[in-house]
């Protein structure tokens, strides 16, 4: 039924084969290949996720899948990981048929994978989740926790990774968590190594590390299947790269030979404008939001800034520069211990995000999962959830009709892609999710934006198109705040640039200043004084960012 | 001590203490009881405390709350056994520390008590049997509301009216027992369904106070009021009502405030030495709408 | 409310959705009815005008209002100990306005309503404000409102003699011609009212969203501790509410039942799909759980089913109605 | 253990976090021994070695029991509400044995809490396998419990009189001029067992793990539903136990009792600081939450209060203990 493709050395990008089934007279001995997919399908109610898929990791090799939010990415990295079964279609390790039974089988046939999603059991320390189902112990029964933390720190030593074997994952920032994902992915001794989007939620200096680490892992015999929506990281770490659209196999392009710009119009199958810029030099001079001497018991020290009308000001920093509690604390979900806020010219208090966005202030979180969405319930219900008040009529009685047209507007402009307006919003692709809860914030319609990471795990056509809707934004008067931590977007995005080291504001720069080396230089400029709280992780980190 | 009405010691300058531990104290009957109890303590100059478990099946904690008490070392304790087997080795205790103890209500199963005021319930259900018999004419199917399938004073309320009947009423039917914990809703619905499932019955017999007042509404609530022949136990306002306007023919009252009152005096006649009779039989009496308002009877009812 | 007791807070998506979604709908009463017709062929007098109405839906009000209240509750992920014995404690309330206090009949249930309401109110801002687990505040609660039940009523039952309109409440007919007792009427008013509440209006959309996920509903602007202590304050005016009818049909406030109402009306809300994790539920399921409830109950006693095996044809049942909402749902 | 009963399955962090951690163990106790304090300046026999050992940890050791097997299940995110009468079904099925089938006591013993560990099993069963919500497995588990009890005692106790080490088992006194009864050394070792089983043994970590966040243990490659079942199978061997236990004490299996020792051992250990939300708990805590309930009732009746009145104080002193347990936490 199905054949092998392609040119054993893989000089010469596969030919597309548009019928799926992949009948192709040339190919490499299955030997040379560590893992084949064939005419693998899976539907969901209402979604047909895959379609006669087909994907071929060699040996030796890190092969990047790319694709739209939605096109089947996630799904088909479930397959091999035991997580779901296929409704057809085959796959084989080393030339040999495999059925997948289960989680566990998977690792045992050497299929290790770091979910898009956090698969991490929060109440558990960062050593207890890597080594959970292979705990050290005496005898079958007792644990032990002192070589289980040991074992722990070798492999941090080893992976050169900033954590703590005791910490409990719950106290963990996003970045971390996800550390501990690749840690525990890493830790299995593994020769199928899957990774979905494991840099959706790191820095470029932790995305270094990872790349660092993932070129360690290579060997002769093992192989890595490598998904990001960044496409500027493909180019250096990966050896090939496979396209698939709508659940459909569609290329695989080998990346020296191939230039993104080709990857990007096979992915998205239409032509992109790209380095979409603000259509405005600078905002206004209207001051609208004026934070000052902004500090709070954990880590924000004096942060004063002034966000204009019209102007959309980039944060960035390393991972822990207390972006993320900037906002947060503006709008009330911490405590601050000092500081005003002033909004319009007239100070406010904001003990809470309700009242934040009661006065026009939106935050979108990097935490999607926690604090974006309501993931058991419908599409239509998540986007109008931030604006509910506006849809009521006669006194109290929801006005479903209006949210419905709402919400189908949303889809169309930001294509969410989803069955339907009542799809549960869990089973959406990650990259679709995450669009989900930027069009709760447009329908809320606030002066004052602040979105944290907000292109995490969106693929770059929607990612363009998300740039021109802040754009849009920032030209309709409102005002942006961009916290992100991919450089290119922030100094690409941004009328003036923030930067943030340990919890203080280093650097506002114009954006004719902001450049790559400048963000660096004073993300990385600590203060001599008092030095840092949580000193060890971060010092590490920055080292390995300085690298 | 630092409250006032804490007691430890039984010195002599000091009130004897009599500690009460009954079977429950939310209903009517055990506020009845400590209510006699506490008339009697105030009368002799004792003090008392007076406790019971939330509910009729709560024989281990019914066994907490009498350690608790002993370990006040009262001069006396007054006790109602939930089950009396399960307390005899507490009894042996009381005994080894010297407090004489006054069973109640029911009797204790062990030598200790040196007297026990009780209703003797298998005869008061009989009675109650008895009563109904004459009033339905000795034939026709009867329904039997209890509130506790398991306690002594449960069964014996059923067993002694099922007896009476197989033994003196051949002509009368007893359905199958449904018991309704002594919820006034839940017996009433018990009731309802009893008529409904016969049409033709001829009496109802709710065993306590709660269903009783339950059946009493059930019927009511049916349209069945004094179409139905119901016969109730204990007292309480309802009841009386009930037996007022027609819907309960009558009901067997025990003597809750003598109980109390008697607890007393006999904790107060044991601490002093003085010797008591193996039984008090505080008795069962059957009351409706004739001799309801005779003096005597009137003395035994509560509201 | 046509698909809403499956998913929460929305409307049938599509046209051709509609019939699919009225099926949904008549299975959710898969089992009630299996039980009903089971009833009717094992005995004749199950299915009589007089039992269904009389014994059967006279016997669901309490356990229904309560858990028509704490449905909202649930689905906040929250849960309710306290309304079992705070139902008592609006009993003796009602008795001290009504009959101590001479207040007039209407004025009288009014303040018990609002006791009701009042003790959801502390609840309420025991678990919004002070963030108490719900199950300790209420359970608190539970403990608190027995013991005042019990002294404010001097632990004796208080009986309603001055306001004959009273007991009307319950078991009087406000319709002519048509035997259906009040306290009945009153119940289906009171749960239509609530899945008004629940489905059409912002309370019911906050309800789902806190219950949903309450972290991602207070970062999208909503003042979740409000809301939450809003949903205990309407749970609160059910236990009134059904504090009042259960002294009106017994002429008497009983101060010392209650416990065990509140397991019973949680089980009749799980019964009827919604979850105890939050998020989901609906109005109609919790209807069919009180009635799949009282039913059982009815119906097992007018077969003769001893009482000792009652309870385990009970739990039996409710293994298999809630297998089947299981099933139900899978199939969509 | 250290950490452990504020934390879960860890040990301290850092050196320095030493001191701190056992600062925290006992702020643990906080509300314990205030009460403690209180009760020895209100009452003179309150604090004495009599009181204490034979009134309340005797009176512990039953809701203590089934509160420490039940941990395990409320960690997994589960609920258990079969214990109370379950433990009844156990109690009744020692009597059986022991006094029906005159088994040997060790066999009559051995094969109640078998019996316990068979309610586990379906409780397991059907959570695990058949994907019941546990609120409603547990539910009915609860009520068909209750009717076997009454069916296979026909409604009466059973009393042991024919193995008269049966009471022994409660009241004796094993080790000898230490006046501690067998019951309430069993307690004791059984808790530290489970503490042991816990926090130091794959079982208690994949509890853990799977109350965290049961989805991300099954991608980890832990068979869940198994996991699942053997943490309920565990809840039952300590319902058997109890069921042992009590009866032991009473010389009686009470087929009627049962039915409230659930909430009472949830709220145990809920006080103790276990989240119903799953993941987070700990042995201890349990251990002292069933120590605050015994030794509340114990000295509210020394102090005479009146009862209507101890379950008001009740309330209050349990929103207390979580409170100051919040606290501690929220200082870490
Ligand atoms: N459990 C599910 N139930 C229903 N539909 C699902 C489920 N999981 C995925 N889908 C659908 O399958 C399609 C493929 O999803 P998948 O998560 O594989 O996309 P992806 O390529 O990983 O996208 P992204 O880049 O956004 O992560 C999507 O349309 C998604 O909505
Ligand atoms: N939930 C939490 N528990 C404990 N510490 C936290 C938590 N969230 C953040 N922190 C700590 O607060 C500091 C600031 O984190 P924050 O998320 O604000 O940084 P950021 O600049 O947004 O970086 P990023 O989002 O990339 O991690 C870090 O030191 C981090 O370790
Ligand atoms: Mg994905
Ligand atoms: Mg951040």
């Amino acid at each position: 039924m199905f054949t092998l493709t392609g040119d054993p050395d893989g000089e010469e990008p596969y030919v597309s084969n548009p019928s799926g089934d992949g009948t192709n007279a040339r190919g490499p001995m299955s030997g040379d290949y560590l893992l084949q997919v064939s005419g693998v399908s899976k539907e969901f109610p209402g979604v047909k996720a895959l379609d006669q898929m087909h994907l071929e990791l060699r040996k030796g090799e890190v092969l990047a899948l790319v694709g739209e939010n939605g096109a089947g990415k996630s799904t088909l990295m479930k397959l091999l990981a035991g997580v779901y079964t296929p409704d057809s279609g085959r796959f084989l390790l080393d030339g040999e048929e495999v059925e997948i039974s289960g989680p566990k089988h998977a690792q045992e046939l050497g299929v290790s994978i770091i979910h898009q999603e956090f698969n991490l059991m929060p109440d558990l320390t960062v050593a207890q989740n890597i080594y959970i189902g292979r705990e050290p112990r005496w005898g079958d029964f007792l644990l032990s926790e002192k070589r289980l933390n040991e074992a722990a720190s070798a492999l941090f030593e080893r992976l050169e990774l900033p954590l703590d074997p005791r910490q409990k994952v719950s106290e963990l920032t996003v970045a971390k968590q996800q550390m501990v994902e690749i840690a525990k992915a890493l830790s299995y001794d593994a020769r199928v190594l899957i990774m979905d989007e494991p840099t959706a939620a790191l820095n470029d200096a932790e995305v270094a590390v990872l790349h660092d680490l993932i070129r360690r892992f290579r060997t002769p015999e093992t192989g890595v299947i490598y998904i990001s929506h960044r496409m500027d990281e493909l180019k250096a770490i990966s050896d090939r790269i496979e396209v698939i659209r709508d659940g459909r196999y569609i290329d695989t392009l080998t990346t020296s030979e191939t230039t993104m710009r080709e990857v990007i119009s096979l992915m998205v199958g239409r032509e992109l404008k790209e380095n979409v810029r603000p259509e405005t030099e600078h905002g206004t001079d209207e001051v609208v939001l004026a934070v000052r001497g902004l500090s709070t018991k954990e880590l924000l020290h004096d942060v004063s800034f002034e966000l204009h009308r019209g102007e959309i000001l980039g944060f960035a920093g390393l991972m822990g520069a207390g972006r993320t509690e900037v906002a947060r604390a503006i709008v009330g979900a911490d405590r601050h211990s000092a500081g005003e806020i002033e909004l319009k010219g007239t100070s406010v208090r904001l003990p809470n995000p309700s009242v934040a966005a009661a006065n026009g202030i939106g935050y979108l979180s990097e935490d999607r999962k926690r604090f974006g969405l309501l993931l058991d319930q419908r599409v239509g219900f998540n986007v109008a959830l931030s604006s509910l008040t506006k849809y009521v009529g006669l006194g109290v009685f929801m006005k479903d009709n209006a949210i419905r047209v709402t919400a189908r507007e949303m889809v169309e402009t930001l294509r969410i892609k989803t069955p339907s307006i009542d799809q549960t919003v869990q089973n959406l692709s990650g990259g679709n999710q995450q669009k989900v809860v930027i069009a709760k914030w447009l329908v809320k319609d606030c002066d004052v934006l602040i979105f944290d990471e907000p292109t995490r795990g969106i693929d770059v056509g929607a990612k363009e198109e998300i740039y021109q809707l802040l754009n849009r934004l920032a030209a309709e008067g409102k005002a942006i705040i961009m916290i992100s931590s991919e450089l290119p977007e922030v100094l690409r995005m941004s009328h003036r640039v923030a930067v943030m080291c340990e919890g203080r504001l280093t650097a506002l720069l114009a954006a004719d200043e902001a450049d790559q080396e400048s963000i660096m230089h004073y993300a990385t400029l600590r203060p001599d004084v008092l030095g840092a709280v949580d000193e060890t992780p971060e010092a590490e980190m920055q080292e390995a960012g300085t690298r | 001590s630092g409250s006032g009405n804490s007691s430890s010691s039984g010195s002599s300058d000091k009130k004897p203490t009599v500690a009460i531990i009954a079977k429950g104290f939310q209903f009517a009957y055990w506020q009845a009881v400590k209510k006699g109890a506490e008339q009697e303590a105030k009368k002799l100059g004792a003090s008392i405390t007076f406790d019971g478990p939330p509910k009729e099946t709560d024989v281990d904690q019914q066994i907490t709350m009498l350690q608790t008490a002993l370990a006040k070392k009262p001069d006396a304790l007054g006790f109602a056994a939930l089950d009396s087997k399960a307390a005899a080795p507490y009894m042996q205790q009381a005994k080894s520390d010297g407090i004489p103890v006054i069973a109640f209500d029911s009797g204790v199963d062990s030598p200790v008590p040196v007297t026990t005021a009780a209703t003797n319930n298998k005869k008061a259900a009989a009675l109650a049997a008895k009563h109904m018999a004459d009033l339905i004419g000795n034939k026709g199917t009867v329904a039997v509301v209890g509130f506790d399938q398991t306690s002594e004073s449960g069964k014996d309320r059923i067993d002694g009216f099922l007896n009476w009947m197989k033994k003196n009423a051949p002509d009368i039917k007893v359905l199958t027992p449904q018991f309704g914990a002594g919820d006034l809703t839940k017996s009433a619905d018990i009731a309802k369904n009893f008529l409904t499932a016969n049409p033709d019955l001829a009496g109802i017999y709710g065993a306590n106070e709660g269903s009783a007042e339950g059946v009493a509404q059930g019927v009511k609530e049916a349209g069945m009021s004094g179409k139905v022949t119901v016969v109730g136990f204990d007292s309480g306002k309802a009841q009386i009502d009930a037996i007022k306007d027609g819907t309960m023919a009558g009901a067997i009252t025990q003597n809750p405030v003598g109980i109390g009152e008697k607890v007393v005096w006999a904790a107060l006649q044991a601490i002093k030495g003085k010797s008591l009779p193996k039984t008090i039989d505080t008795g069962a009496y059957w009351y409706d709408k004739s001799n309801l308002n005779d003096p005597k009877i009137q003395a035994l009812l509560y509201q | 409310m046509t698909q809403t007791a499956v998913q929460g807070a929305q409307a049938p998506a599509l046209n051709r959705g509609r019939l699919r979604a009225g099926l949904q709908q008549l299975l959710a009463f898969a089992s009630l009815i299996v039980i009903v017709i089971f009833f009717s062929l094992t005995s004749d007098v199950f299915f009589t005008y007089d039992n269904l109405v009389n014994n059967v839906l006279v016997s669901t009000v309490v356990v229904g209002l309560l858990a028509v209240g704490t449905t909202f509750v649930i689905i906040t992920g929250g849960i309710d100990l306290s309304i079992g014995t705070g139902m008592s404690l609006c009993a003796v309330m009602s008795g001290v306005f009504i009959e101590n206090l001479g207040l007039p009949l209407w004025l009288g249930v009014l303040g018990a309503v609002l006791v009701g309401g009042l003790i959801g109110a502390v609840n309420g801002a025991a678990v919004a404000f002070f963030k108490f687990p719900p199950f300790i505040a209420t359970l608190a609660m539970m403990l608190i409102a027995q013991g005042l039940a019990l002294v404010i009523s001097h632990t004796s039952p208080i009986y309603f003699t001055k306001a004959p309109g009273y007991i009307d409440l319950a078991s009087g007919s406000i319709i002519p011609g048509i035997d259906v007792p009040n306290a009945v009427l009153i119940f289906f008013v009171t749960a239509i009212i609530a899945a008004i509440l629940l489905n059409k209006t912002i309370v019911g959309r906050y309800t789902y969203a806190i219950g949903s996920n309450a972290d991602a509903t207070a970062i999208s602007g909503i003042n979740v501790r409000r809301w939450t202590w809003v949903v205990y304050v309407i749970g609160g005016l059910f236990i009134g509410l059904a504090g009042v009818m259960i002294s009106a049909r017994l002429a008497s406030a009983q101060p010392a039942t209650g416990q065990g109402y509140e397991l019973q009306a949680i089980a009749a809300v799980v019964i009827g799909g919604t979850s105890l994790a939050g998020g989901k539920g609906s109005m109609v399921g919790t209807v069919i759980g009180s009635l799949i409830i009282a039913v059982l109950n009815n119906g097992l006693q007018l077969i003769s089913v001893p009482q000792e095996w009652q309870n385990v044809v009970l739990g039996c049942v409710i293994l298999f109605a809630v297998y089947m909402d299981m099933l139900r749902r899978r199939e969509r």
